[in-house]
């Protein structure tokens, strides 16, 4: 059998999904993404090959993406995440007009094509305040883990206000409110509202349409969704796989790329496009 | 409550409204008034005025507003005033439908004259106007170019309307002005002279709001206040007298100067709302009344950081309002991101230590809820002023 | 399983056309830095000026020398050698969100000295040409504080009505050039003479003649040069240099240079795949990293609005001999980009979009200077959403290394010209 | 004899220092800052009194500084962690003309008046990239201890510049120098040498070498390094070669703040004490 894999290196999680020609999803991981960038691609490759039980050599063509994109040992080509989540956003949620990725230190609207290309595309500015690195330092001065903070936020009523969404400065700014005796869940709410509204000036550059999906790693968090669609005003679409979605993007280029005879001729999507360094 | 606590406390409330909401309540006072946004940091208010309109000091939302739309037309390193006030357009509430004819905005920085740009392709159904105010001295040229730069204004504005501006009306709205100017200058006298007999917080919200009500309605309000004052006892605190400089176009949130006074400072004088009591001596209301402001302008407004003014460098004037307001330090608050009072700070500093004045730098921003950070170092400046 | 990861860094050579032209435009531009460092020495009359619509062709009437802080800034940075300048100038009080030419000229200023204490003149006198930027006012105030030298301040009211020229404006623009001109006559001892002035007026017009014509070549495609990056050498002899022979005759010889490369079908780059308008000044410190993640998508610039700071030649203005004084008040009121709203400017990219066939708009905001970034979101949304074209925004600065990050960059302009390969395809599909 | 303490409560961790009427430290306290501000500060002061072998209660007088100075309920007095930094440095060391006070999230230069008090100061602007907290985010990313962080910065021979300003960019940077297989030591000397030019900036923002006493070869101008960062050996280093002369670190320097405190929280006791003597009204 002939497989394909798409390598998705970020600043906080590394993201592998294999994939055979029918474009099914045979396996797909999440790892963190370590201070060793190489070995992360190496091991999420190594992951999904032994969960689909598949031989190395069987994965003829790898696709790299992420900032970690040209770390990848095995990848035959690079894409940026930017179409990379576009087209794994599109596969799965066929409507998709609109993206919203968030992931560890950038968050990124896309407006996307009828085939899960890119139209438009608008990121965070340089700083990385209120990035999802930014809900993991709240988490920890509050004593929850990620997978908490969601679920304790939407627990929230007066929700308290965040003089900025400064990473560094949030602890601090939360310790003050916690002697300030606000509750937890009123704390949470008021970070995820934050983030969210800034996400959303974002989302507004390259104009909402729907289907937004909303993909990246902070899309496991259920009180970010909630904040999102509360000020957007519409449902997103979530899936078991919006964490992935940028790996199988990958996945899906290098897919077109195994099936194409030569580039550019078949089928439009067949040829993605990809940086030569 | 008294008189005077009751007008503070209308003004504080005043000053929270949103533009829409400020015209509004002069509606109740008089029907149908519509009214025209001033841009800090000047514009002749009585040329709008005896456009029958209300001039209305266009400081941002001061956090009311999400800036969701703005943001994506300015970066992030542009000042809030400049986000917050193209978001009251984006949002409506500055529209023609509110009552509202248009906007007015000057030559004082980079961003403010883009704004207005950016603000009349967004807005297109409104007059927006944009006044280049001269940047040079009182000579000859200057003075015939401000005469018909301000006769331009005027033109366009009753244009804009439909209807003329006659100079009878410009001269009474100037006699109002003239009025309005003196009673504001009293109540900062006052509280030179009296401290402690009314917060600078709370002047500040009186000066404000002045600038969202119809002179006539606000003159009164500040005659009583002042009656008032004139028979309080001032209590004497132990604080560090300064003089606040910096915030002449963003104003500050009300919090932070209320954080400022209880930290110990007591302010003396300051360049808050500036462009609306600019003018030091009355404007003459015969003649071409518009040319008496356009000379006005040219020749007795305070120095601000948004003026070039040959041969009266700002410094000079820093070290006068010190000097005349008895303080012993300086606090430069500037609005995050203003590139004129960022600079400004650099000769204000040099100025300030060349005469073993103390000062403090100090930068606010619209969305600020807590004043922690700030207050530290407020804090410290009293103490070192203080403490022995 | 094939293992040939290609290298994180570019590895193909940019485009990077040095060629007869830079060459040309190294040597005028030495000559001029010759004469100033001459005049640092001999204390012969110079005077500070700001590039935007400048008004040199009075000083060089009295043979004052012109001296262009931004032009310092601007080296300093592209020898990336601003950084320490920056800093000290943030020691003595400048803020990090201050423009940081500023910062770079008055802390080199501050650590290498004016005049015979250091490398570049103490003027003589500084011209403030307020031109657009207001921070033109307080970095000559902080100039002639610092230096205790006397200050002429131009006052170019801002276009506030449409195009055209305001009777009132220039009456006012031309009566405070009066009055450079006698405060010239008395540094210099030089009477006016307004033959003189016409003459070199004449020169001025000769060398916009030339960057007119340049500029029109890059519509062949491909583009002899491109319109941003190799601007910068046609910049320094128009802007600076402006109503000299030796400017005049750089455009004759660049321009017959350009006219043969198209004849001969040789563009900018070997290949032309993109053709894209700039709008913004570029990242000095960055230059050719910047300029490289352009060319490995063999992008070339056709047309761009930084190179008309100092005018809008490309638009038909021209000096005129017959009427010195008075053109050259217009061209500091209308004719250049930076005294006119946002709105003209962006009639200005969409008539370089139409006119120069360009796929795509690129602005490169700046965090130091707020007369060209503040706003360009809207900008941004204006090209995308009304008029559809593909629009890319990034961000770093021009003189501060500090604000730019590679990676960042790299990701943002490799995903825009995925989107823009990806549509071509489809195009080409159909 | 009355015992004074002075308790900082900071971002990072809470010190108290307890001190007699001759101002000799009878004890030290330390513990890790958490959101219940009070409780942290009691159990801080606990730690202190058991090394001065007194009991809590014995306490006469308890200044607090630090970010959480309001919460403390049990204060005589308020002052802030600049005041105090600069009153403790001081004190130790009445030559000191310059403070650099390095704490988790802020970092302040302080120029001194004649007697200790603050003439000028900056913090750190916005961005946090510039202060302890990074350092130790850097350590845990790295796995190695706080305790080790400065020394091993010592061994570098190559060190690695981070350039970004913000705090979670420079993370990413670090990730990348050991992907591409940089040594420890050389990353932590850069991240240590990055620190140290922005903080060195402030110091002279606040007017250091302004005046030429160094480069005339005269006096150097005292420089007191104080606040827990000063405890990284390295980081001490980066800022001497960066400064052109060697600085002043205190033995215990996260706790100089609250002996500063404790010195103001005195003096303010012996004029109440006084005050109540000759029966005066106090202010
Ligand atoms: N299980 C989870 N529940 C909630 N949030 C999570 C979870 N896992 C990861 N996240 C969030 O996702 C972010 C990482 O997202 P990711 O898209 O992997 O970023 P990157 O591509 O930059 O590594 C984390 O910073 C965290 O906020
Ligand atoms: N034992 C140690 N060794 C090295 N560095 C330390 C040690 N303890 C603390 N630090 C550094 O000092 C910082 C805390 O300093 P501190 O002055 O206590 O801050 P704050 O007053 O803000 O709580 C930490 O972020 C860390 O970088
Ligand atoms: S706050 Fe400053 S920068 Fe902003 S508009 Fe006003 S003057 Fe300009
Ligand atoms: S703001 Fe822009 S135009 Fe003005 S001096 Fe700075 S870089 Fe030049
Ligand atoms: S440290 Fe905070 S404020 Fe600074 S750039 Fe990073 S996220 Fe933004």
């Amino acid at each position: 059998m002939q497989y394909a894999a798409g390598v998705d290196i970020g600043s906080t999680q590394t993201k592998a999904v294999l994939m055979d020609l029918s474009r099914a999803i045979v396996a797909r991981t999440v790892i963190p993404t370590g201070a060793h960038v190489i070995r992360a691609g190496r091991r999420a490759l190594e992951a999904i090959v032994a969960e689909a039980n598949v031989r190395p050599e069987e994965v003829e063509y790898v696709v790299g993406t992420g900032y970690g994109r040209y770390k990848v040992e095995a990848g035959d080509a690079q894409v940026t995440e930017i179409s990379c989540h576009a087209r794994g956003a599109q596969f799965i949620f066929p409507g998709t007009r609109t993206v919203i990725d968030m992931g560890g230190q950038d968050t990124k609207a896309i407006k996307t094509g009828p085939d899960g290309n890119v139209v438009d595309f608008c990121m965070n500015d340089k700083c990385a305040a209120g990035t999802g690195r930014f809900l993991a330092a709240a988490a920890d001065v509050v004593g929850l883990t990620l997978e908490e903070i969601g679920e304790v936020s939407l627990k929230g009523t007066k929700p308290i206000r965040l003089t900025s969404v400064c990473t560094v400065f949030v602890e601090s700014d939360i310790m003050n409110y916690l002697a300030q005796r606000k509750s937890v869940e009123d704390i949470l709410a008021g970070v995820h509202q934050a983030i969210a509204s800034r996400t959303i000036g974002l989302v507004r550059r390259v104009g909402v349409e729907d289907e937004v999906t909303f993909t990246g790693g902070v899309a496991r968090n259920i009180g970010m969704v909630r904040a999102l669609e509360e000020k957007l005003g519409t449902a997103l679409n979530v899936g078991p796989d919006s964490h992935f979605m940028g790996a199988l993007g990958a996945a899906l280029f290098a897919v077109d790329k195994l099936m194409a005879a030569s580039p550019r001729t078949s089928e439009i999507d067949a040829s993605p496009v990809w940086s030569d360094g | 409550m008294t008189t005077g606590e009751k007008i503070i406390q209308e003004c504080r409330d005043l000053i929270e409204l949103l533009p829409s909401q400020a015209l509004l309540a002069a509606r109740q006072k008089h029907p149908g008034l519509r009214g025209l946004a001033v841009f800090p940091v000047y514009a002749p208010p009585e040329v709008i005025h005896a456009a029958g309109l209300m001039p209305l000091g266009l400081f941002g939302a001061g956090g009311k507003l999400e800036t969701t739309q703005a943001d994506s037309r300015f970066q992030s390193f542009i000042c809030s005033i400049a986000k917050s006030t193209l978001e009251l357009f984006l949002c409506g509430d500055l529209s023609p439908e509110n009552g509202f004819e248009g906007a007015v905005f000057s030559s004082i920085c980079d961003v403010a004259r883009n704004l207005s740009s950016v603000v009349s392709r967004n807005a297109p159904d409104f007059y927006i106007e944009y006044l280049h105010l001269p940047q040079n001295a009182a000579t000859e040229a200057a003075r015939d170019y401000t005469r018909r730069e301000f006769h331009r204004f005027r033109a366009n504005l009753a244009h804009a309307i439909g209807r003329p501006i006659t100079d009878e009306a410009i001269a009474e709205s100037i006699k109002l002005y003239n009025r309005l100017r003196e009673l504001v200058s009293e109540l900062y006298e006052h509280r030179r002279v009296r401290p402690g007999t009314i917060r600078t917080a709370d002047l500040f919200a009186v000066v404000m709001a002045g600038t969202f009500m119809m002179p006539e309605d606000f003159i009164p309000m500040i005659e009583a206040l002042l009656a008032e004052l004139r028979t309080c006892v001032p209590v004497q605190r132990d604080s560090v007298n300064v003089v606040l400089e910096g915030a002449f176009c963003e104003a500050p949130p009300i919090d932070l100067i209320d954080s400022i006074e209880s930290a110990g400072c007591q302010i003396m004088d300051d360049d808050l709302a500036i462009g609306w009591r600019l003018f030091s001596r009355d404007v003459p209301a015969t003649g071409d009344p518009v040319a008496n402001l356009a000379d006005a302008y040219l020749t007795s407004s305070a120095y601000t950081s948004v003026r070039h003014n040959n041969g009266q460098p700002r410094t000079k004037g820093l070290l006068q309002r010190v000097h005349d307001s008895h303080a012993d330090a300086v606090i430069l608050a500037s609005a995050k991101f203003c590139e004129p009072a960022l600079l400004d700070y650099v000769l204000f500093r040099r100025t300030l230590d060349e005469h073993d004045i103390p000062h403090l730098k100090i930068e606010f921003e619209e969305k600020m809820w807590t004043f922690e950070r700030l207050r530290n170092e407020i804090e410290t400046f009293t103490e070192s002023l203080l403490f022995d | 399983m094939p293992t040939a990861a290609p290298t994180p860094t570019d590895s193909r050579p940019a485009s990077d056309y040095g060629g007869v032209v830079h060459d040309l435009s190294r040597d005028v531009m030495t000559s001029w830095m010759n004469q100033l460092q001459a005049a640092a020495r001999s204390g012969s009359p110079s005077a500070y000026m700001m590039v935007s619509g400048n008004c040199v062709e009075i000083l060089r009437c009295f043979d004052i020398l012109p001296v262009f802080p931004e032009i310092n800034a601007l080296q300093l940075a592209i020898r990336k050698k601003a950084l320490p300048y920056i800093l000290k100038a943030e020691e003595i009080g400048y803020a990090s969100d201050n423009c940081a030419y500023v910062k770079a000229d008055i802390g080199y200023t501050l650590s290498e000295g004016v005049g015979e204490h250091g490398p570049t003149p103490k003027p003589s006198m500084i011209v403030c040409n307020f031109v657009g930027c207001n921070v033109y006012i307080k970095w000559f105030e902080h100039c002639a504080e610092m230096l205790d030298v006397p200050l002429v301040m131009i006052d170019v009211p801002f276009v506030r009505q449409g195009e055209a020229v305001q009777p009132g404006d220039l009456h006012y623009v031309i009566a405070q050039l009066q009055g450079l001109i006698v405060a010239c006559e008395e540094l210099t001892g030089i009477k006016f003479d307004i033959d003189r002035l016409r003459e070199i007026v004449g020169y001025s017009a000769r060398a916009e003649e030339g960057w007119s014509r340049a500029k029109d070549l890059c519509k062949h495609h491909p583009a002899p040069f491109d319109a941003y990056f190799d601007s910068i050498n046609m910049m320094g002899p128009i802007n600076a240099l402006r109503g000299t022979k030796e400017a005049a005759d750089f455009f004759n010889a660049a321009v017959a240079h350009y006219e043969q490369m198209v004849a001969e079908g040789i563009g900018a780059t070997d290949e032309e795949n993109f053709r894209v308008v700039f709008e913004g000044p570029p990242p000095y410190p960055y230059y050719r990293n910047f300029r490289n993640l352009f060319a490995n998508w063999k992008a070339v610039c056709v047309q761009s609005t930084y190179s008309t700071v100092g005018g809008t030649w490309e638009f038909g203005f021209r000096h005129d001999p017959d009427r010195p004084l008075e053109s050259i008040a217009e061209q500091m009121l209308v004719h250049n980009l930076c005294n006119r709203t946002m709105q003209e400017r962006y009639r200005q990219i969409q008539r370089y979009v139409q006119e120069w066939e360009a796929d795509a708009l690129v602005i490169h905001s700046v965090k130091s200077c707020r007369l060209f970034s503040a706003g360009q979101g809207d900008m941004r949304e204006y090209f995308t959403k009304e008029l559809g074209v593909p629009t890319l925004m990034v961000e770093s600065d021009l003189e501060d290394p500090r604000y730019y990050a590679e990676a960042q960059m790299k990701n943002r302009i490799d995903a825009f010209f995925e989107s823009l390969e990806y549509k071509r395809l489809r195009e080409d599909a159909r | 004899m009355p015992y004074i303490a002075g308790i900082d409560i900071g971002g990072g961790s809470t010190k108290t220092v307890v001190i007699d009427s001759e101002r000799r430290i009878l004890g030290r306290g330390l513990a890790r800052s958490n959101a219940d501000f009070d409780g942290v500060a009691q159990r801080s002061m606990g730690a202190a009194c058991e090394e001065a072998g007194i009991d809590p209660s014995e306490i006469d007088y308890i200044a607090a500084t630090g970010l959480g100075r309001y919460s403390l309920e049990r204060r005589n007095i308020q002052i802030t962690d600049l005041t105090c930094g600069a009153r403790g440095a001081a004190t130790l060391y009445p030559e000191a003309r310059y403070v650099l006070d390095m704490g988790a999230q802020c970092t302040r230069a302080i120029a001194l008046r004649d007697g200790g008090k603050v003439k000028t100061f900056r913090t750190n602007e916005k961005c946090a990239a510039g202060s302890g907290g990074f350092l130790e985010r850097v350590a845990r990313y790295l796995e190695i201890s706080l305790d080790d962080i400065g020394n091993l910065s010592m061994d570098a021979d190559d060190p690695q510049p981070i350039s970004s300003v913000c705090a979670v960019l420079a993370e990413s940077e670090i990730i990348n120098h050991v992907s591409e297989g940089r040594s420890i030591p050389n990353i932590l000397r850069g991240a240590h040498d990055s620190l140290a030019g922005r903080t060195i900036s402030q110091l002279k923002m606040v007017g250091f070498g302004q005046n030429g006493a160094q480069s005339d070869g005269g006096e150097d101008e005292v420089v007191v390094f104080i606040g827990g960062v000063a405890l990284q050996e390295g980081m001490v280093v980066c800022c001497e070669q960066r400064l052109g002369q060697s600085l002043i670190v205190p033995e215990h320097p996260a706790h100089v703040a609250a002996y500063g405190a404790a010195i103001l929280g005195l003096q303010r006791h012996l004029k109440r004490v006084d005050a109540s003597a000759t029966s005066e009204v106090q202010n």
